[in-house]
């Protein structure tokens, strides 16, 4: 088991892998949403290539009013 | 009808969506606004939130979106934002915001610049949140803003133009950029103000959210800048330092001739 | 909709019909301003004089007529012109103008108080064109005044509404009164700033017949005096002394937090 | 003759007559009009009772654009 | 050294004798102040008073006393109390104060008016407290005042002068009278700024009595006075629109040419 | 008695040296101004000059020199002429003024904070000429500057303190470091009410040479400091929005209670 | 007994008198003061022809501080 | 000869040399100055380390008013 971040709360997943597989397992993921790894954007396509470790902080964002 | 960025637009209030009592209220207020533009931003979806009703929301609603960087305070973190916003929303417009000061969320100059350049490598139209600072501006236009946006006051404030002397020669000296008042409208007479000076747009939000009815509110404001941009086009009277008779004095009946004789 | 003195009336613009180019820009400055209520004037026949067209003019127009005694400098000029105009007009309305200075035209407060008095006491509706002194405000309503002018600028200067606080005041002060700015009204932000301030309606003239194309010039003040009474109706914010971030701070992502949390 | 002023300018008549008859004679009346005479407004009704005589200032005044 | 009604002050600084916290607190505004001329007001002895202790003061500060008539609200009460003034203090100057509103404690333009004619026709010289519309002072000169008195802003409220222009109107227009503003100064710099403008003097109280340390305060506006006065006297540049280099830009070294020049 | 960066000065009037009619007459200024502190510039000699007579002027003045960078519009410029002025003028104290439009003679935020961080790495004391800008004046102090000068108004336009508010902010938000409003001053009560927000000190030219008798003008700037210094320390009353009796209400004659009661 | 105001305060005094000769009898008298009888100012000199009768209100006041 | 420019105006000077003899030699030196070449300061202890060749533009500064 490894520690990352999800929206800054600590999540436990089995072992390192790549983005697009964490989120198809992650429970809440939105429908429409963009992500952030590290503070770095991590745009659709690059999921796949994009490798989740231990300690990495993962910011799953939506759309939110703004002024 | 005017034009920004080549898209054609008939309102020239650009409004934000935060802080209304309801979705509801929301969406009669931007209809009852008339814009065409749209400010939101990003955030995580919170157990409560209604991001997936927001999400639908702005799909009804149907208006260009403007994503703002709102809480930024370096061009890392607005450049990261940017790029997100760009994905999630479909567009290259940004509202580049990157506070200086928590306290009074003036925008900071430098990290300003340094992410505009970078956002503008990167394709993006952007909008920047900016003081009246004219040699800022000059900047960003150099880094190839097309669009500007000052402030009239402090974010949420509501205290109007306070510096019109400093709006004013931004917008002398920079007559083909466009221009928009962003923060510190409070009242529709602020915003018909922003655009009796030339100014091309104004975007506010608290004004018309933290109004007791946000919805008359947001038709004020629609009016207001309509009736500022009729007043530039129209060429406005110069103001002067003295009186001046609005009814004629010729013609008058004696006794007024013979008061103004002994005088 | 409002009641003024019995009549309703929809707009809160009232409109000066002197110095327009010419009589059509005049008619369609009046129909561009949606007014219900224009000033006009007595003086003698000139020989180049319009002054049966403009009477023709006025019948065609159709407006609500309030007469003013423009250029009057003691009560006893000004009795007598409001007494003509009555006759006339065929109005008991007058605007009550005693000029007390010829450089600044402003009013004076004693001769206007000795003609008020008198008019009303002769059955006349009052509209006195006065200062912002709340005390000359309460003793003309005190003599009978339903309507109260108080002067935004001196006429004709264009500089809206020089002391805010002081019609605030009067506004206040008297909730019960038809408070109407007359003079000084330079912008449609002017006019908008007065309605928000909870005042009547307006009274301008110079603003609209100089401007480079009065037409629209009238149009953008209907405009700005609606919003600004909207305005007034939906509750305005108050303004604040610092920033309060419109976009919400919570469900901020980490980096904002952190930036938070180093300050 | 005697001698009057209308609106400003002296004017002669032959003999001291009252305000109706006047008007009837005088060349330059215009359609719609309200009358002071020596300041004093005087009301349609009372023209033929107002006299006028040598030195009395007749003002004959019509509707004018105004602010 | 400049002339009032015959009499050779030095200062230019009137102040008023009310709400120090204590006697001796009073007695060190007024030396370090340098004023010439204190103002005083009657009021009913209190078991608790300090009415003689003061008699005894005023005889030990031994400087020009200017009676009030604070709290008088018509002519009537305050002819009766500049009478007893004047018996009382040995003196026929006297503040006439005539309240219009007790909320804003605004003089009342009629009963001023009223009383000041009747009060320099029973040979006082009379000193109003008054507004700051041109007519009225003109009225006040008119009735044979040699010395007026507009406020700067409303009794007690420390806003300075907030409406400069109708200050500086005044001013040109009464070119021969002495001009002091009376009530609103807050600070030395409102005091600095009356001064600058021409006005003869300057009378205030509660900016002094209600300061931390009253006396440092007194000189401060005695300086400030001062610094008025010399700046008026010695012509003061004109304001500008736009920048002036104050350092010569010719022998400037090559490199700021080629920047000039490259503009 | 006042320290600044090691020295202990007088005067909290930094006063410019240029635009004189004569030698003489800024010598006197600069006595009767009892200033510690004048700026200079370098420029080529012309033939014409009085470089050398000024070369002695200085040395007879007596005064602590503070060297200005004026006309430079780059870091690379300005810090050229700022090390010329070290070895000329035997001071590491340099003003430092970046420009960044030659019609407004505004700062150039990036520029000057771009010198000032090379200026402080090389031992000098930076005495930055900026806007009013917290976000740029936090960056100075952040590169080592402990005096920083923001701006009132536009060099040379003498129109004061344009947006006191800026300036109050940044004096709260800095309060450990040396801050003196440059240019824009243009009369002594600018220069008052800049001390009396707690500003250290003014540096002004124009205002002092331009006048019509600038000896006078000079002392009228000594006292005007000084009376603001005087009250920022005394203790300032607080602005009210309301008037305040400053005469006791107790012990009124009847006559005046029946009014209050009525009312 | 006839009563008066003194100061906005009821007094009774044995009969009406001039006013020289109340302020002789009043206890409070203060050293330097001046006097109005209802409303209407008295000078020192006329003290003795001012008459003092039932109802009337006397104000005698004193130097005190005011801005 | 080679030609420099000293404050703006081109000069002819015989051939390259340091700054320090370029100075010496130069009549218009005021007593008290500073000087750049190409833009770049040069101390006084570096003058005689200075080349001066074609083209080279120097700037001699003096103490003058400034505000």
């Amino acid at each position: 088991m490894i520690t990352i971040l999800v929206n800054g709360k600590p999540e436990q997943i089995p072992a390192p892998e790549n983005l697009q597989n964490f989120l198809q397992a992650w429970s809440g993921l939105p429908e429409h949403y963009a992500i952030a790894v590290n503070q770095q954007f991590v745009a659709k396509e690059n999921y796949p290539q994009q490798a989740i470790t231990a300690g990495d902080a993962i910011e799953i964002l939506v759309a939110m009013q703004g002024g | 009808m005017w034009q920004l960025l080549g898209e054609s637009l008939n309102s020239r209030l650009f409004l934000g969506t935060a802080q209304y009592p309801s979705p509801q209220v929301l969406s009669d207020a931007v209809t009852a606004s008339g814009t065409d533009v749209i400010t939101v931003s990003l955030r995580r979806q919170m157990q409560s939130s209604t991001g997936n009703g927001f999400w639908q929301q702005l799909k009804t609603l149907n208006k260009k979106i403007l994503p703002n960087t709102a809480g930024c305070t370096s061009a890392k973190e607005a450049i990261t934002t940017a790029q997100m916003a760009r994905e999630l929303f479909g567009t290259h417009w940004i509202k580049l915001e990157v506070i200086g000061d928590q306290h009074t969320l003036q925008p900071d100059p430098f990290e300003l610049l340094t992410a505009c350049r970078e956002l503008i490598q990167q394709g993006f139209e952007v909008f920047p949140y900016c003081n009246d600072d004219l040699i800022l501006c000059q900047r960003l236009v150099d880094a190839g803003c097309k669009v500007i946006m000052p402030w009239g006051a402090p974010i949420g404030s509501g205290r109007g133009l306070v510096n019109e002397r400093a709006l004013t020669l931004i917008r002398q000296r920079l007559p083909d950029i466009n221009l928009v008042v962003d923060a510190g409208i409070g009242a529709p007479s602020h915003a018909a103000r922003a655009l009796e000076l030339g100014y091309d747009a104004v975007l506010l939000n608290t004004a018309v959210a933290n109004a007791g009815d946000p919805v008359a509110m947001a038709q004020a404001f629609k009016l207001a800048t309509q009736a500022g941009r009729l007043a530039f086009m129209a060429g406005q009277m110069a103001q002067r330092e003295m009186a001046v008779a609005s009814t004629p004095v010729i013609g008058q009946p004696f006794w007024h001739q013979a008061t103004v004789a002994a005088k």
